[in-house]
This record gives structure tokens, C-alpha cells and sequence, in this order.
């Protein structure tokens, strides 16, 4: 039915996360870094609307739990901001690589 | 009759003992060495019995106990022996042999204890552990639990050095502890690469499994990996006979440590090493071995010629000692490296060998450092005149060191040479210079602390006491009757010998 | 002859009671020796007798398996065993005997009973063994005995000297015999001396092999019977008490290099170039340690450079072919050497001193021992009539027939030399003038002298068994059944008996010249630099310990560097290491999340490419 | 191969790449925001070729709507003109490149071998309801917990950014 085959899906998917892993890992704004991992979700969630359909046997499972993959992320999200403020109030910056407190 | 109790009770007897122990108060010195000694009997009963119940022409294998233990995953449904830990121990003649030697020397260096000067209670706790640990590691039938008791025998040990040793014990226990930790690593890193390609760590499963592509149910195990895993175990064991460059930390123990203590380190802690070798090396990998040949024959010269030089210039007795043990653990890896029926034997026999002698040596060594407070060759000299009896076992001590025929250490120096010979003659040939320099430093340093003119402070000292008779007299007795009758040993080692030798290939 | 192998045991039971024992029994433990060493005597008699007239009987056991190979251990007794085994016990009695009286007043006097019967016992079981393992096995257990008696007054420097020095040396030479024996065996398959006898025969081996082994087994006969370069030992083994010296050092030990020889005769003439190695060490060892001889002053320093020089002899005997000249002269030299270092311990035992300048005159003061001594110096000078002469003839001829003119000559050489520094001792010590601080000389206990008048009969009869003018008995009974060994006697031109005797006749009358008449210079040899170079021995020991010792100790100290400094460095290398990397992981600890999880990431993605490369499984 | 549904794919995967790669190399945090826009906007097209049309609608109404707001909010309350990177951590950069791109390859590498037959399925017909039906009789459990971890989300999220407010007010 579909011209398109399942891993041109699951290359797109892996870019996508590639790029968000990039940014998570070296990106200075926590912002951006928590955007970052959002990206990253995105690819998994593509890879599971991938395998739903293009699986052995093809179900809406996939698709479930990428929903529910999304609602954790919106929750992961807004904690993450959450967080993000008050370490913003503390410190008065939102750079990543002021927040060492783990060293001592 | 259901003898498989018999080696639960044998190994795990003297934790009865720290039990008992643990209930003495501290400063009864007279009870808890008596205790001590007792806790030894025994275990040494049992193995004798076990011993003689092999002479008696029955099989060992009446003895061999497993309980299931541990599962890992759930193969368990599948097969109940897959991925699951057995509490197996058995006995084969050599690691019979290795076990009655423990206890044997274990005893007598619970004798050798009435030496130390404080805090017996702790002492003959933790020398009661090590012998635990020294006999599981020659009972266990399977890799894990051979590594359990091979680590038992750690702990221990540092704290024996650590706390009982002399000046510099701390040091010696430390890198004690290191050495043998990073080997011990080694050894785990082999056990379970191996266990989890198989599923099994019975070491004649093992054996079976490995060299047998067709009965490996999961990935077969290269070639390369085969050679990466024996070289691991030859390091992991190195570190324990010790091959040279890997020596140095058994010099402090020996010169630190206890001299009751390092009986048992140099009897039998260090022939772990060469038990490994035999047993894991050569019975898991034989192909792998047999091309190690060459390596371990020159390691084994090197290892003599080295250790036969160093102990030549050395100034405290018990350094010489220390060197000698290298010098004599390079006879065992010669035999290993020629890969014959002569040189494993010689080899074996080198084992219980040195573990005979280096006992009675440092034991006599314990004996005159109570008397005379030093070790040191330039403070000693002219102790026959005093001591002669001690003075004269000292000299029979280094002659069956030397190889003197009619003692254990010529029976299996000439096997190990002779073995070698047929193998690789030029590298054997260098090795004989080994011999030479043998009697040069043991002479040298013997006759250097019994001859010559007699210091003036020893000339009161007393000879041997009545207790100290025991093992100079037991240990001079079993070296003497290897030596004329080798056969005592080379009987139990048949079957060993022979399956060693069909993996091999000869 | 079926239980010969009891012989060696009744020393061994005299070494082992008087060791548990002999502080309670002290100075009559000499007994216990003396009785148990008889009994060996009476037996070793009855098996020589019996072995005239049966085969050789060998028997054996089971000693050791090796896989499919067999080690046994039994006893032979063939022609030269049982001739061994006499001469052996019937020395030791002889010395058990003297010893009693000689060692009055020592300490440690059953010790010394025991160390004896311990060498006794070894010695036996070495004759009588019937392979190269259990010769080995008692030749080594021969040099501790030899050991243990050189270092017995062990609170003396020099005794643990020369105590380490002897079993060093000769322990250089076992080396050579147990490379050459474990060789052997893996041509042959057996120690056995008949299946070496046959494979040698038989042409299993190939030659070069036979030459290397043949040599190196030489080697230990070197090590043991003191020929040059390794006979430094020997001399300086005189620091052991003097029946000792007798026992081991002249008669039995040293000479069981030669036996060891004789014992693998039929190996050694397969090879033409190991005989001629043994005939040429042979003659350098003679005229080499009799040219010592000469100028030596310890009395029993002479003795013993003699006993070199006659050993040499017999090497050079063998070497030639000469089987039969080589253990005729063991014997024979067995008895006259033994009667004079005994009748050197009866003068020492007189005068406390071992310098032969401070002795003279004590003919008349001793008037057993003198005539013994020159019985015994008559004898190793090779005047007719005398054991020595004829033993000593026979082996000129085989030097002469083995076609070495230059060896014959040597030999014949030494044998000038050996007449001359004998007579030089008997004249120094017994002629001229007696020194006035020896006044309380007196002449040793009749139990010191019986055995010496029994070795002085010997050393005056035991040359009659084999004569050109009596038969040639013995020689044609050691090589009965044997064609190996060679002739039995070998018939010689006749002027090479009359050049003996002018040899040693003239060497006699050159010493009289100088040392008894005195009218010769005694600074015969003129340059002074000659004499110093004898005294000093060639300066022999000088060169080793200024090569081989110095070479020994200058490695083990470079060993010592390397392992303080270069294994040890490395170790500390290795731990230097472990900390700068602790460090720098501690530097990266920053704190941050995001480093943590970079560094982590790739060290995912370095397994994840590694895996992938490899295929996952190694 | 060139059918319309793979120009569709093509066209909507080069914009969600195009996205995140400014997502990387814009150095105006605003600008980023918007270009990630575009990518989760590009993803829900991503999930209708994939016949997954309600999981299309939801990601457009969370990411492209919900979380990116949030997310702007988020850098407009905190300090966001502060656009440079951290000087001397080019090192650890182009290590994780290194990384990441090893990475990829090793997973392309994966990916490419791999051959999934397409299988008749009835996906794209009531979607949505299949999604109900499942939501709500296979995965009710975990559809119910969801619920309460969006609740614990929301309390937590306000907690932690009011906690420091009366703290600082308990100071003052």
C-alpha cells in the first residue's frame, strides 16, 4: 500500500534523535536542553507509530504508548520547568554549567 | 555407606574451632593455642582418613557432595544445571593430595603459632578462616566456588601480615592485598566469561564443554578468546605461584609476615597458583596450553635463574628464602612447559615438594629468630654450636631444597628436567645452571648461619624444645619419603596425570 | 649374592642409630660403626667370592612411574661392582678402626661415626648400582657425605670453605652428568646401563649424541674425581679430619669418577673423541697436579695433589683403553693412598702440625709408622715389586698402545714427579733433624696402627693379582663376558716397565740428592717466579674467583638492580599511573550533569561501535 | 518508488531535519523555539503518513501547542539574552559529535539491514476509536495512573516553583 518503507521512518527518527541528543549534551541553555530531550522523545515516539504499523503484527499498541509517551513528557516537562525556575531564583542564571551543585 | 558429608566436615571443621574460640576470653594464651592446635586435628584426621581410603583401593568420587544453590535466570525450567551454582566439592588424587597437605602443614604451623607474642584469640581465628579457605580451593568442584574460597584465603592473610608481621607489615599486607586482588579480578573475569558462555562452572563440564564445539548450546568460544582467557588465568594465577615480574610482593610477605604464617603462604597459598594452572589451564584449554609451552618453559628458567641470583646476594635469611621460592616455583612452570607425562609430574611434585621444605625451612626460621632475634646472615653464623640439632635439620632442610636424591625436591627437579630435556634441551640446558646456583646460595646462606665461628651471645640458647620436635620431625619424615619412595604420590596422581594427558593430545 | 643389597644398609642403620642415639653411647659408638661396617666388609667378601665363580646377578623394582615409562631401582653385581664393594668396605672398616683412636676426645664423636656410616652406606649403594638414575642418586649422596666430614669442625672458617667449595664444585660436575644422563635417556629410553650398552652397541645412537653425553657425563667424573679445571676443591677438602681424607678423598670417592667411567666404559669407546677428551684431561691432571705437588708443605696438601695426579692417571688409563690399567689402579692406589694419609694422620696425630718444614727426624720417634709410610711412598712411586708398579706399568702401556706418544710421555713425566715429592715428604718429615719443640712425639694407639699394617700388606701384595710374571687374573676376570671392555692384558714392549723404573728410581735419588743428603741446592727450581707460580697452585683459584665468583656476584647484584629499581620501578610506574588516572577522573568530576552524561554517552557509543565492528561476539 | 506519499514524506521529513538542525545552529533562543515548531509540526504530518491520525492531533496540541509555550514562557522568565556559548568546552563538543555520530552510524547500520514486510493492517480505519477502544479496555490501568501522574506533575510542578516564593518571604 505504502511506498515509503519502514526505515526510511526509523532514519528520520534516528536524525531527529541524534540532533536531540546533540543538543542535550552541549547546549548551554537548561531550556533548550530540556527541548532537547523533547526532541529526543519525539523520535522514540515516532519509532513506536513506526513499529505499530510496520511491525510483524501490526496493532494499535504503538500508538498507545506513544500517547502515553507524550503525557509523561508534557508531565516530564512541566516538573523540568518547575525545577528549572527555582534553580533560576537561587542561582539568577539558567546556564548548565553553573549548576554543579552534585560537586560537593 | 554415604561418605559425602565426610568433605563438608573436613573443610568447614576448623569454623567449629572459631567458634569455640570466640567464646575463650583473650588472655588465656595457654587454652586458646591449644584450642587452636586442636581445631587442626581434625580436618587432618579426615583428610588421612580420606587418604587412606583411597590406598584402600576405593574411588574418590564416594566423596564428591552437590546441593543445588543458586539459579541465575530462568533456565532452570529448561535444564536444572543450566546457569545454576552448585555447592559441589570432590576430590581428585592431586587435589587429595593438595588437601592433606593444607592440613598437614596447617597443623604444624598451629604448632609453629607458639611463636606469636599477642592477641592469639584474633590470630587463630583468622588462621582457622585460612585454612577453610585453602582447603575449599583445592575441594571445590566448581569455578565459583573454587573463587568464594580463593578470596576466603585473602582476607585473612592481610590481616595475618598486617597485624602479626614485623616492621614493615603494613606494607607487605597492602601489597599482598593488591597483588592479589588485581588477580583475583582477572580470575573473576575469566570465571565468568566462561560462565555465562556455557551456563555451567563445574570445572569437568567445563572442560568438556569448551573443547567440544558441537556441545556448546549458546556462541562457541574462539580461538582467540580461548588464548585471551587462559592468558588471564595465566596472569591471575602468576600473581599467586608468582612468575616473574610479578614476584615482588611475595618478598615482603615472606620477609614480613609471621614466620607460622608464611609456612603456610609459601606451602600452600602460592601452590594455588601452580594447582590452578594444572587444573583450570591445562583441563579447560589444553589446545591453548600446549602452545604456551615454549613461554612457560623460558618463563619457568627465567623464574629459576632469577630468583637463584637474587637469593645469592641477598642479606637476610628469610629474603633467600623468599628468592628460593621463586627460583623453585620456576621448576613447576619448567614442568608445565614441557608438556609431558615427566614434567606435569614434576611439576606436581614440585608443588607438594616446596611446600614440604619452604614449611620446615620457615619454620626452623621462626625457631632461631626466637632465639637470636635476627634473621640477618651477618648477625648469624656458628648457630651449630648452640642448636646443633636445629642447625643440623637447617642443613637436611636446604639439601632436600637443593635436590639432594633421597629427598622430595631431587624426585621432582630431575622429573621437571627430565621432561624438559625431551622437549626443548637448549632451554633446559640454561635452566641446569639453576641447579648449580641452588646449592651456591642455599650453601652460602646455610653454612653462613650454622658454620663458622659462633657469635658470643648464642652460645646459651637452647636447642629444639619437645613441642617444636613435631614438625621439623613430621615434615623432615614425608620430605624423606618422597624422596625414596615417590611412588606414595605418583600413585594418587595417576588418573589426574592421565586425563591431563589425553587432553593434551600425548 | 642375592642379598648383596643388604651390604650398604648396615651403614646406613650405623648412620641413623648413632644419629638418634650416639649422644648416649659416646665414644662407644666407634663400636657400633666398627661391627656394622665389618659386617658390610665380611659380606662385600662373600659376594666377591661368590661372583667368582656365578654370572653377574641384578635384580630390581619399581622405584618411580612416569607415564609408560618404568624408573627402577635394584642393585648388579658384576666383575667390577663386587671388586668395589670390597675395596670400599674394607677401607671404611679400616678407617672406622683408625678413627677410634684418631678422634679420641672430639665432641662431637658419634656424629662423626654417623657421617661416616651415612658415606659409607652411599658409596655402597653406588657400586652397586644398576643404572645411571640410582648412581646418581648415591653420587650425589656420596658428595654430602663427603660434604658433611669436610665441614665437620664447622666452627672453623676454612672447614665451611672448603666444605662449600667441595660441593659446589662437584656439583658443577653432576650438572653435566645429570644432562648427560637425562640425554641418554631420551635416546635410549632407559637408564638402564645394559639397554644403554645395547643401544650404544646396536647403533641406535647416533654418534655425536654418544660424544655429547659420553663428555658430559665426564664432566661429572671430573667434578667428582677432582680433575683439572674443577679439582681445586679436593686439596682444600684436607681441612676435614684425616681418616676422612683417607676414606673419601683418596680411596673411595674420588675414585668413583673413575668408576663411573669404567661403569660406562662400553659408551665411552663408541666414542673415539670422548676417550681421547678423558685420556688428554687425564695427563694434564697428572703432570699438572704433581708438578704442584712438588713444592707443597702441608703434608696432606701433597697427599692430596698426589691423589689428583693419580686419579688423572687413571682417567688417562681409561681414556687410553686401558680398562683394565685404569681399575687396577683404582685398587691399588685405593690401598697405598689410604695407608699413607693414615700413616700422614698417625704424624699429625704426633706432632700437631701439618707443616712438613716443622717436622724431621721422626723416624726414629715413630717406628711403626715411619716404615708404613715408606711402604706406602715406595708404593705410589712406582718401585718394583711394589702394588703401584705394576698398576702404574700398565697403564704406560696402555698409554703407549692407545698410540698418544705425547700422553706417554706426560705420564711418564708425572710419574718422575710423583717419585720425587713423595720421597721429598718422606725425607722432610722423617730424615734430618728433629725439631727440638717435639718432644712428647709418640707413636699412635695400636688401634690406629693395626689398620695401617693391614693397608701396608695391601698395598705391597694386591699388585700380584695381575703381573706379567703371575698371570693376569684380575684383568681377565673384570672383562670376562665382555668383549667391550677390551683385553684383559695388554702385553707391552718391555722397555716401557724398565723406563718406569728408571723413572721413579731416578726421581728417588734426585729427592735423596736434595732432601736426605742434602747435597743439593733445595732451591732446585732456581727461578723464584716458577716456584711461586706451583705454590699458588697456578694461581687457579685466583682466576676463578676473579672470574667465575666475581662474574656470579657482579650479575646477581646487576639482578638485584633490576629488581629493586626496574620491577619495582615499574610496579611503582603502575601505581603513579593509577593515580594521575584517579586524578583526572576526579578533575572530572565536575559536577555537571550534562559532562556526566556526555562521558557516559560516549562511552556508549565507543562499546556500541566496538560491538558492532567485532559482531558483537569476540 | 516515487509515489505521492513518498514526496509527502521526503517534503515533511527535510522540514523536521531543517528544524532541528537550527534547533543547533540559531543562537537566538526565541529562534530556536520556532524552529522546533516546525519540527513538531513536521512529526505530526510524520504520524498521519503513518496512519496514525489522533496520535497527529495529540502531538500538535501538546508539543506544537502545550510544551512549546510552556518552554517559551520558560526562557522568557529566566534570563534568555544570554545567548553565548561557554568558551573552552569545543573539546567536549566534538567529542559528543564524534560520539553521536558513531552512534548513528552503528544504529543506521542496524536499521539498514533491517527488511520489515508490510503487513495488512487496518490501522487508518477509525483510528481514533481503535485508540479509545484500547485506551479504555486493554490499557485502562495504566491510562488511569497516567492520570494520576499528570496530577502529581501539576502539584509538584506548583510546589516547587511557589516553595521558594515563602521561603524567600519567610526571609524577607
Amino acid at each position: 500500500m505504502s511506498g515509503v518503507p519502514a526505515s526510511a521512518f526509523l532514519s528520520l527518527a534516528l536524525i531527529l534523535f541524534c540532533i536531540g541528543l546533540y543538543g542535550a549534551l552541549t547546549k548551554r541553555n537548561t531550556v533548550i536542553v530540556l527541548v532537547s530531550i523533547e526532541l529526543m522523545l519525539n523520535a522514540v515516539n515516532i519509532n513506536l507509530v513506526t513499529f505499530s504499523k510496520y511491525g510483524m503484527m501490526p496493532n494499535i499498541t504503538g500508538q498507545v504508548f506513544a500517547l502515553f509517551a507524550m503525557s509523561v513528557a508534557a508531565a516530564e516537562a512541566a516538573v523540568g520547568l518547575a525545577i528549572l525556575f527555582a534553580l533560576y531564583r537561587n542561582k539568577k542564571s539558567v546556564n548548565i554549567d553553573e549548576m554543579d551543585a552534585m560537586k560537593n | 555407606m554415604d561418605l559425602s558429608y565426610v568433605l563438608t566436615l573436613l573443610v568447614f571443621f576448623p569454623v567449629l574451632g572459631m567458634v569455640v574460640l570466640a567464646f575463650i576470653p583473650n588472655t588465656q594464651e595457654k587454652t586458646i593455642k591449644l584450642v587452636g592446635f586442636l581445631a587442626t586435628l581434625p580436618t587432618l584426621l579426615l583428610s588421612l582418613a580420606v587418604y587412606f581410603h583411597y590406598l584402600a583401593g576405593k574411588s574418590l568420587e564416594d566423596f564428591s557432595v552437590m546441593k543445588h544453590w543458586i539459579q541465575f535466570g530462568g533456565f532452570g525450567e529448561m535444564d536444572k544445571n543450566f546457569f545454576a551454582v552448585h555447592y559441589e566439592l570432590g576430590l581428585d588424587g592431586f587435589s587429595m593430595i593438595m588437601v592433606l597437605l593444607t592440613s598437614i602443614i596447617a597443623t604444624l604451623a598451629a604448632v609453629a603459632s607458639i611463636h606469636i607474642k599477642k592477641e592469639w584469640k584474633g590470630y587463630f581465628m583468622l588462621f582457622l578462616l585460612l585454612e577453610v579457605g585453602m582447603l575449599g580451593v583445592f575441594a571445590a568442584e566448581n569455578l565459583i566456588l573454587f573463587f568464594i574460597f580463593f578470596e576466603i584465603t585473602l582476607i585473612p592473610m592481610f590481616f595475618l601480615i598486617g597485624k602479626w608481621g614485623y616492621f614493615e607489615k603494613e606494607r607487605a599486607a597492602y601489597s599482598f592485598l593488591i597483588y592479589n586482588g588485581l588477580g583475583s579480578a582477572v580470575l573473576l573475569i575469566v570465571i565468568m566469561v566462561l560462565f555465562a558462555r556455557t551456563g555451567t562452572s563445574n570445572i569437568d563440564v567445563l572442560a568438556q564443554i569448551v573443547n567440544n564445539p558441537d556441545q556448546q548450546m549458546m556462541a562457541p568460544i574462539s580461538d582467540t578468546m580461548k588464548f585471551g582467557l587462559l592468558f588471564a588465568l595465566l596472569v591471575a594465577f602468576g600473581v599467586k605461584l608468582p612468575i616473574f615480574p610479578l614476584h615482588t610482593w611475595m618478598l615482603r610477605v615472606h620477609v614480613q609476615a609471621p614466620p607460622s604464617i608464611v609456612m603456610l603462604h609459601s606451602g600452600i597459598l602460592l601452590k594455588i597458583g601452580a594447582f590452578g594452572l594444572i587444573r583450570f589451564g591445562m583441563g579447560i584449554f589444553p589446545e591453548q596450553f600446549k602452545t604456551l609451552g615454549l613461554l612457560l618453559a623460558i618463563l619457568g628458567v627465567i623464574n629459576l635463574l632469577y630468583g637463584a641470583f637474587l637469593a645469592f646476594v641477598q642479606k637476610d635469611f628469610k629474603m633467600v628464602l623468599a628468592y628460593s621460592s621463586i627460583s623453585h616455583m620456576g621448576i613447576v612452570l619448567i614442568g608445565l612447559g614441557a608438556m609431558n607425562e615427566a614434567g606435569i609430574q614434576g611439576a606436581i611434585f614440585q608443588v607438594v615438594s616446596h611446600g614440604l621444605i619452604s614449611a620446615l625451612l620457615f619454620f626452623l626460621v621462626s625457631v632461631f629468630y626466637e632465639r637470636t632475634d635476627t634473621t640477618l646472615l651477618e648477625n648469624l653464623g656458628g648457630i651449630a654450636k648452640g642448636m646443633p640439632i636445629a642447625a643440623g635439620f637447617l642443613l637436611a632442610g636446604a639439601m632436600a631444597s637443593l635436590g639432594l636424591p633421597g629427598m622430595s625436591g631431587f624426585v621432582s627437579e630431575f622429573m621437571a628436567f627430565l621432561g624438559l630435556f625431551e622437549e626443548m634441551p637448549w632451554v633446559a640446558a640454561v635452566g641446569a645452571i639453576g641447579i648449580i646456583m641452588t646449592a651456591v646460595y642455599l650453601l652460602r646462606a646455610v653454612l653462613g648461619i650454622t658454620f663458622g665461628k659462633s657469635h658470643r651471645e648464642f652460645t646459651g640458647i637452647t636447642d629444639l624444645r619437645k613441642v617444636e620436635w613435631v614438625p621439623v620431625i613430621t615434615l623432615m619424615a614425608l620430605i624423606v619419603l618422597i624422596g625414596v619412595y615417590p611412588s606414595v604420590l605418583s600413585e594418587p596422581l595417576k588418573t589426574t596425570l592421565d586425563a591431563i594427558m589425553l587432553g593434551l593430545g600425548g | 649374592m642375592e642379598n648383596a643389597w643388604i651390604i650398604p644398609l648396615f651403614p646406613l642403620l650405623s648412620f641413623l642409630f648413632l644419629l638418634l642415639f650416639g649422644k648416649r653411647f659416646k665414644e662407644s659408638s666407634a663400636y657400633v660403626g666398627m661391627l656394622l661396617t665389618f659386617a658390610s666388609l665380611v659380606y662385600s667378601l662373600l659376594v666377591l667370592f661368590e661372583r667368582f665363580s656365578s654370572p653377574t646377578y641384578k635384580q630390581e623394582g619399581v622405584w618411580l612411574t612416569i607415564g609408560d615409562v618404568q624408573l627402577t631401582a635394584g642393585f648388579e653385581v658384576n666383575q667390577l661392582n663386587a671388586l668395589m664393594l670390597v675395596i670400599v668396605s674394607l677401607v671404611s672398616f679400616l678407617v672406622h678402626t683408625y678413627s677410634k683412636g684418631y678422634m679420641h676426645g672430639e665432641e662431637r664423636f658419634p656424629v662423626f661415626y654417623a657421617y661416616l656410616g651415612l658415606f659409607t652406606f652411599a658409596m655402597l649403594g653406588l657400586v652397586l648400582s644398576p643404572n645411571l638414575l640410582q648412581t646418581y642418586f648415591f653420587w650425589e649422596l656420596v658428595g654430602v657425605g663427603s660434604f658433611l666430614l669436610i665441614g665437620f669442625y664447622f666452627y672453623k672458617d676454612e672447614a665451611k670453605a672448603a666444605a662449600k667449595k667441595a660441593f659446589i664444585m662437584t656439583r658443577i660436575g653432576d650438572v653435566g652428568l645429570l644432562i648427560g644422563m637425562i640425554l641418554l635417556f631420551w635416546q635410549v629410553g632407559s637408564f638402564e646401563y645394559d639397554a644403554i650398552f645395547a643401544a650404544v652397541a646396536a647403533g641406535e645412537v647416533a654418534q655425536g649424541m654418544i660424544t655429547l653425553t659420553a663428555i658430559l657425563i665426564f664432566i661429572g667424573a671430573v667434578g667428582k674425581s677432582g680433575q683439572f679445571p674443577l679439582h681445586t676443591w679436593l686439596p682444600d677438602a684436607m681441612e676435614g679430619p684425616t681418616p676422612v681424607s683417607a676414606l673419601i678423598h683418596a680411596a673411595t670417592m674420588v675414585a668413583a669418577g673413575v668408576y663411573l667411567v669404567a661403569a660406562l666404559f662400553p659408551l665411552f669407546t663408541a666414542s673415539d673423541v670422548a676417550l681421547t677428551t678423558i685420556a688428554v684431561i687425564g695427563a694434564i691432571t697428572a703432570i699438572f697436579a704433581a708438578s704442584i705437588g712438588l713444592v707443597q708443605t702441608d703434608i696432606k696438601r701433597v697427599l692430596a695433589y698426589s691423589t689428583v695426579s693419580q686419579l688423572g692417571y687413571m682417567m688417562l688409563a681409561l681414556g687410553s683403553a686401558g680398562y683394565v690399567a685404569g681399575v687396577f689402579h683404582l685398587m691399588t692406589h685405593a690401598f697405598f693412598k689410604a695407608l699413607l694419609f693414615l700413616a700422614a694422620g698417625s704424624v699429625i696425630h704426633a706432632v700437631h702440625t701439618q707443616n712438613i718444614e716443622e717436622m724431621g727426624g721422626l723416624w726414629k720417634k715413630l717406628r711403626v709408622t715411619g716404615p708404613l709410610f715408606l711402604i706406602g711412598t715406595l708404593a705410589i712411586s712406582g718401585v718394583p715389586l711394589f702394588s703401584g708398579f705394576f698398576s702404574k706399568d700398565e697403564i704406560l702401556i696402555a698409554a703407549w698402545e692407545g698410540g698418544h706418544p705425547i700422553l706417554f710421555l706426560l705420564a711418564v713425566i708425572a710419574a718422575f714427579f710423583t717419585a720425587f715429592y713423595m720421597f721429598r715428604l718422606f725425607f722432610m718429615v722423617f730424615t734430618g733433624k728433629s725439631r727440638s719443640e717435639m718432644k712428647n712425639v709418640h707413636e699412635s694407639p695400636s688401634l690406629m696402627t693395626l689398620p695401617m699394617i693391614v693397608l701396608a700388606v695391601l698395598a705391597v701384595v694386591s699388585g700380584y693379582v695381575n703381573t706379567p710374571w703371575f698371570g693376569t687374573f684380575l684383568g681377565d676376570w673384570l672383562v670376562e663376558g665382555n668383549e667391550a671392555l677390551g683385553h684383559g692384558h695388554v702385553e707391552g714392549p718391555a722397555w716401557i716397565m724398565i723406563v718406569a723404573t728408571v723413572v721413579s728410581l731416578a726421581g728417588i735419588y734426585l729427592s735423596w740428592l736434595i732432601y736426605g743428603k742434602k747435597s743439593l741446592s733445595r732451591n732446585w727450581l732456581g727461578a723464584q717466579t716458577l716456584y711461586k707460580v706451583l705454590y699458588n697452585k697456578y694461581y687457579i683459584d685466583e682466576f676463578y674467583s676473579m672470574t667465575i665468583v666475581k662474574v656470579t656476584k657482579g650479575f646477581s647484584h646487576f639482578l638485584r638492580y633490576i629488581d629493586t629499581y626496574l620491577v619495582e620501578g615499574i610496579v611503582l610506574g603502575v601505581t603513579a599511573f593509577v593515580q594521575t588516572l584517579g586524578r583526572l577522573g576526579a578533575k572530572l568530576q565536575t559536577g555537571q550533569v550534562q559532562t556526566y552524561s556526555a562521558v557516559a554517552f560516549i562511552g556508549l557509543a565507543i562499546l556500541m561501535v566496538i560491538f558492532a565492528l567485532t559482531g558483537g561476539y569476540l | 518508488m516515487m509515489s505521492g506519499e513518498f514526496i509527502a514524506f521526503m517534503g515533511i521529513a527535510l522540514v523536521a531535519v531543517i528544524g532541528g538542525v537550527l534547533l543547533l545552529n540559531l543562537s537566538n533562543v526565541m529562534h530556536m523555539m520556532v524552529a522546533l515548531v516546525f519540527t513538531f509540526v513536521s512529526i505530526a504530518g510524520i504520524y498521519v503518513l503513518l496512519s496514525a491520525e489522533f496520535v497527529a492531533a495529540v502531538q500538535i496540541l501538546i508539543y506544537a501547542g502545550a510544551i512549546t509555550i510552556i518552554m517559551l514562557f520558560g526562557i522568557m522568565l529566566t534570563r534568555h539574552e544570554d545567548t553565548s556559548e561557554a568558551p573552552g568546552s569545543s573539546w567536549r563538543k566534538f567529542a559528543v559529535f564524534l560520539g553521536v555520530l558513531g552512534f548513528a552510524a552503528v544504529l543506521y547500520f542496524g536499521i539498514y539491514n533491517l527488511d520489515l514486510p508490510q503487513m495488512e493492517n487496518t490501522l487508518h480505519e477509525k483510528n481514533t476509536m481503535q485508540i479509545g477502544e484500547a485506551l479504555y479496555s486493554k490499557f485502562v490501568i495504566p491510562f488511569e495512573l497516567t492520570s494520576v501522574l499528570l496530577l502529581v506533575a501539576l502539584i509538584g510542578s506548583i510546589m516547587l516553583a511557589k516553595k521558594d516564593d515563602e521561603k524567600e518571604g519567610d526571609k524577607e
